[in-house]
């Protein structure tokens, strides 16, 4: 190759530096976020599934939200379950946090203060929502709650569960009426636990990565599921309570167009180059 | 508990961590060694906290109340430390070998059902659905598909024919498997940057935005002037 | 099944087609050693436990491989890894292996290097050394998650030449993209055998490719009788 | 005796853990969910091994004043810190929870999201049409990706339903030909490794 073409445009377009592109994507999901230019976001049948579900639950159901989710993937879960704490308050729905994620605990404490206002302190605490902590042991801790959720002797915050409102009429996952299952890793595992063996339907609030696990359940396992950040934005505007995910999607749309452009612009440097060659 | 001041140390902290992980994308620089060193140190020790008190209240605490099976992990664990012993190295490898014994026959046992039956009875699809084109055309891509792929990964002997033309099939629909992954996980990632950037908007973890910016933009500076002066560090 | 067909083709050497991600290993460690600096292994975050066992195990059947080579050429050699448990193993693996190569006094125990049991301080520590210590050549063998692109991107951007090879099918893409070679998915199960040249792990990939056949004929078999609206085939699958 | 045992037990425990999962038999079920559990415990006591040979590594480096001893000896001061509070106050304390919030939580998620950064990188430079794969793998990422955001919606309404599409069709045939071939794998390493054949785990190397 002659030298002279290392300063030919096409050479520039075909070796941006990644710094650049990098510096190009911050700004593009920094500014949208702070004038957004609100983009519609259209409902996707799965979460249309998850909404009427849930609406169609008799006041006073018994719901088990599972935390199976780590830290790492708490900006697309945990709107999500803002997004569905709220449904269920506003449905006046009894909701037990429990975790499988040694970090999830921390996050069903979360949920409870932002949309409740307050955690443990709550009035209605072990009458309409307890955070049960974290059982160790992955699948053969969802095995062994699932058969006997009283197995827990104390919530996360040291209260003794017996003494507790909420977990009086309990005997064993029977008695849910929905699991909706937070987690960033597989759902395979609940389905297997309590789905397949007890019949509770399940409702996946999952990652992006995660949906196409989550499609050979839905619908017969599953009965929704939201799909990301973007699920959860979807579901903001159900529950009419406009948060950060949907405020996130225009950051999205700006990202995933800016590496569209960078594609097509690499394949443009390369592909003059490639055609010129032979001359 | 945690008062409101602490509150805002805390926004401040994970805020200033945030944007020293992310000078690296600039480079590699002692700022993001930090925090790279941090992290490390925070997370493993988590990790130590919530493994001991897995043992502690699983295995020590029933021990404890007079469940003796319990004695046989925790004494055969200890075999694993004759890893720092020079004569007797070689018995780390008896709890080793039952670690991995039961995790790979958990998995084997599972996954030839779940995996390798359970797929083929999922792809045994009709190839041609009456009144029905676009699912016939689907199964066909299905089916083929998944051939094709099984066959692309022939070791035995190169192809050639018609095995050739299937294989390249399945090739091209790795590729698409390949793409639309790349695609949903891009999204997803996205995702979590947003997270990031909005809690780097929350006060007062704002006020270290300008900061940064600044800089990055002495470390930019500082870095075309070392380029201009030929080699004075030959170190970076 | 693949049993019957050990034992029948113990003695014969079956014939492999050349697969070229595993024999571009041997060009990474080549240009480790000319540059005169490291080679960076990594098993990834899997350990001896659930679906990263095999995974793993299949990594570190691979390492033996590498170390031996590189104790022959003296190229200096970084393991990282994320689960402790592996690391006797590991250890026993390299030093075996510079013991094989008959250069047990080139064995460095630095090299051997748990990071975290976190999966992203994990990641942040292997970026850290390919940057730090200017790898030359990268291979991730084994078990990767979230953290597989980070590195490869990382590696790249240290200038590294790369192999990955994983068999968490939703990780391949990201190997793809960003490294030089890679091994997909089943590829990585037959690398030890293929690298080991022994006739009877050899033999045990010809039996991969049969049960690979069988599996095929029944598609076809079955696909065609779903066609007529006969089940019998799936039936059988239920057990 | 140096490899053989370890090798016969690695042995019995694979063969004891398939008749477990094929077979319903009270004493096997029983014998192998008890060494399903106390593995588990093993595994956790592992976690030493790790933090010994992390410490030996760091202070090593401090005691030799090689360079990046001040990151060394800040990762050793942290994992001290987050060990003794851990243990000293317990992990559900409010002071860990806060700990656990505002560095391990910022700092994992700020990792993570460094993928985001790569991939957008590794696409720019590796999506180029330079054979036909790497073709069909650019267009089946970027119709997945309008697909995705809103941005894809307000150009054609149809970029969703084709990225669905594709994520049910061809991509259910690919997935399903690779988890078949992995399996076939697995099944194949496993043997080699009951037939004595593939010891690499026990330290031999092949």
């Amino acid at each position: 190759m002659r030298l002279a073409t290392e300063k030919d445009w096409t050479h520039k377009l075909a070796t941006i530096d990644p710094r650049v592109i990098f510096l190009l994507l911050l700004i593009s999901v920094a500014t949208p976020l702070l004038m957004p230019f609100g983009l519609p976001v259209g409902i996707s049948p799965p979460t249309t599934s998850t909404f009427k579900f849930i609406e169609g639950l008799p006041s006073g159901s018994l719901v088990v939200s599972a935390f199976d989710m780590s830290a790492a993937v708490a900006p697309e879960c945990y709107p999500q379950v803002a997004a569905f704490t709220t449904h269920l308050k506003n449905k006046n729905l009894k909701i037990i946090e429990v975790a499988f994620d040694s970090a999830g605990p921390m996050f069903a404490d979360q949920a409870l203060r932002d949309v409740f206002g307050a955690s443990k302190d709550h009035p209605l605490y072990g009458k309409n929502f307890i955070n049960l902590g974290y059982i160790a042991g992955g699948e053969a801790a969802m095995k062994t709650f699932a058969g006997n959720p009283k197995v827990i002797q104390k919530d996360f915050y040291g209260k003794d569960v017996k003494d507790l409102e909420i977990m009086q009429p309990l005997s064993s996952a029977r008695d849910f009426k929905l699991l909706i299952v937070i987690s960033g890793s597989q759902v395979d595992n609940f389905v297997r636990q309590f789905g397949d063996p007890h019949g509770v339907p399940i409702v996946g609030a999952v990652t992006a990565v995660l949906v196409t696990r989550v499609m050979p359940y839905y619908p017969a396992k599953v009965v929704g599921y939201l799909n990301g950040l973007r699920g959860a934005a979807e579901y903001e505007q159900l529950v009419k309570r406009p948060g950060i995910a949907l405020a996130g999607m225009d950051a999205q749309s700006a990202a995933h167009l800016l590496v569209i452009i960078f594609i097509i612009v690499g394949n443009v440097g390369y592909i003059v180059r490639k055609t010129r060659r032979p001359s | 508990m945690i008062g409101l001041d602490a509150r805002l140390v805390g926004i401040l902290l994970s805020g200033g961590l945030t944007l020293m992980a992310y000078s690296f994308l600039y480079r590699e620089n002692r700022v993001s060694r930090i925090a790279e060193h941090i992290y490390l140190g925070a997370a493993t020790g988590y990790g130590v906290v919530l493994s001991a008190k897995y043992v502690y209240d699983n295995a020590a605490v029933p021990l404890a109340k007079g469940n003796t099976f319990w004695a046989i992990p925790l004494l055969s664990s200890l075999l694993l430390y004759f890893y720092f012993s020079k004569k007797h190295f070689w018995l780390y490898r008896l709890p080793t070998a039952a670690i991995i014994g039961v995790g790979t026959g958990i998995v084997v046992a599972a996954d030839f059902r779940t995996r390798l039956t359970e797929q083929i009875k999922a792809t045994l699809l009709p190839l041609f659905v009456a009144n029905d084109p676009y699912n016939t055309v689907n199964n066909l891509i299905i089916v083929f598909g998944v051939l094709g792929a099984l066959i692309f990964f022939y070791f035995s002997k190169e192809l050639k024919g018609p095995t050739r033309t299937l294989a390249d099939f399945g090739k091209y629909i790795l590729m698409v498997t390949f793409g639309a992954s790349f695609g949903q996980t891009f999204m997803a990632r996205i995702s979590l940057i947003i997270g990031r950037v909005q809690s780097l908007y929350i006060w007062p973890a704002s006020i270290l935005l300008p900061l940064a910016a600044v800089l990055v933009g002495v470390a930019i500076a500082w870095d075309r002037r070392k380029q201009r002066t030929p080699r004075v560090s030959a170190g970076k | 099944m693949i049993v019957l067909l050990y034992a029948s083709r113990k003695g014969r050497v079956p014939k492999i087609r050349k697969l070229a991600a595993i024999d571009a290993i041997d060009e990474a460690i080549g240009r480790a050693t000319e540059m005169g600096r490291p080679l960076h292994f990594t098993p990834g975050i899997g350990d001896f436990y659930g679906y990263d066992a095999p995974m793993t195990i299949a990594g570190i059947s691979v390492l033996g491989h590498v170390a031996r080579r590189v104790a022959q050429y003296n190229t200096p050699l970084i393991v990282t890894f994320a689960a402790p448990e592996i690391e006797p193993v590991i250890t026993d693996v390299v030093k075996q292996a510079y013991l094989a190569a008959g250069r047990p006094e080139r064995f460095n125990p630095d090299s051997i290097r748990f990071i975290s049991t976190r999966q992203f301080a994990y990641t942040a520590g292997v970026v850290g050394i390919l940057h730090r210590e200017k790898v030359a050549a990268n291979l991730m063998i084994g078990y990767f998650a979230g953290e597989s692109i980070i590195i490869a991107e990382a590696g790249f951007l240290a200038g590294a030449i790369q192999i990955g090879a994983t068999a968490n099918t939703y990780q391949i893409p990201f190997f793809v993209v960003a490294c030089d070679h890679v091994l997909v998915s089943e590829e990585l199960y037959a690398a030890g055998a293929y690298l080991s040249k022994d006739p009877v792990q050899l033999a045990a990939i010809t039996g991969q490719d049969w049960v690979r056949l069988i599996a095929a004929a029944f598609l076809v078999a079955g696909c065609v009788l779903a066609t007529f609206g006969i089940s019998w085939i799936a039936d059988f699958f239920k057990m | 005796m140096k490899l053989k045992v370890p090798l016969a037990i690695t042995i019995i425990l694979v063969l004891l853990q398939v008749t477990d999962y094929y077979l319903k038999v009270p004493v096997i079920n029983t014998v192998a969910a008890n060494f399903t559990v106390a593995i588990l415990v093993m595994s956790a006591i592992a976690v030493g091994i790790g933090i010994i040979s992390l410490t030996r590594i760091h202070v090593r480096r401090i005691v030799k004043k090689r360079p990046h001893s001040l990151e060394s000896a800040m990762m050793l001061i942290t994992l001290a810190i987050f060990i003794l509070v851990g243990a000293v106050l317990g992990s559900g304390d409010p002071s860990y929870i806060y700990m656990f919030q505002n560095i391990i939580v910022p700092l994992d998620s700020a990792m993570f999201s460094l993928a985001g950064f790569f991939m957008a990188s590794a696409a720019y430079r590796a999506f180029r049409v330079r054979s036909r794969e790497a073709m069909i793998l650019l267009v089946a990422a970027v119709i997945v990706m309008l697909g995705q955001a809103p941005i894809g919606e307000a150009f054609w309404s149809g970029f969703p339903i084709l990225s669905q599409w594709i994520l049910d069709v061809p991509n259910t045939g690919g997935v399903r030909a690779l988890i078949m071939g992995i399996a076939i794998g697995m099944l194949s390493l496993t043997i080699r490794m009951l037939m004595g054949h593939e010891k690499g785990y026990l330290g031999t190397g092949a």
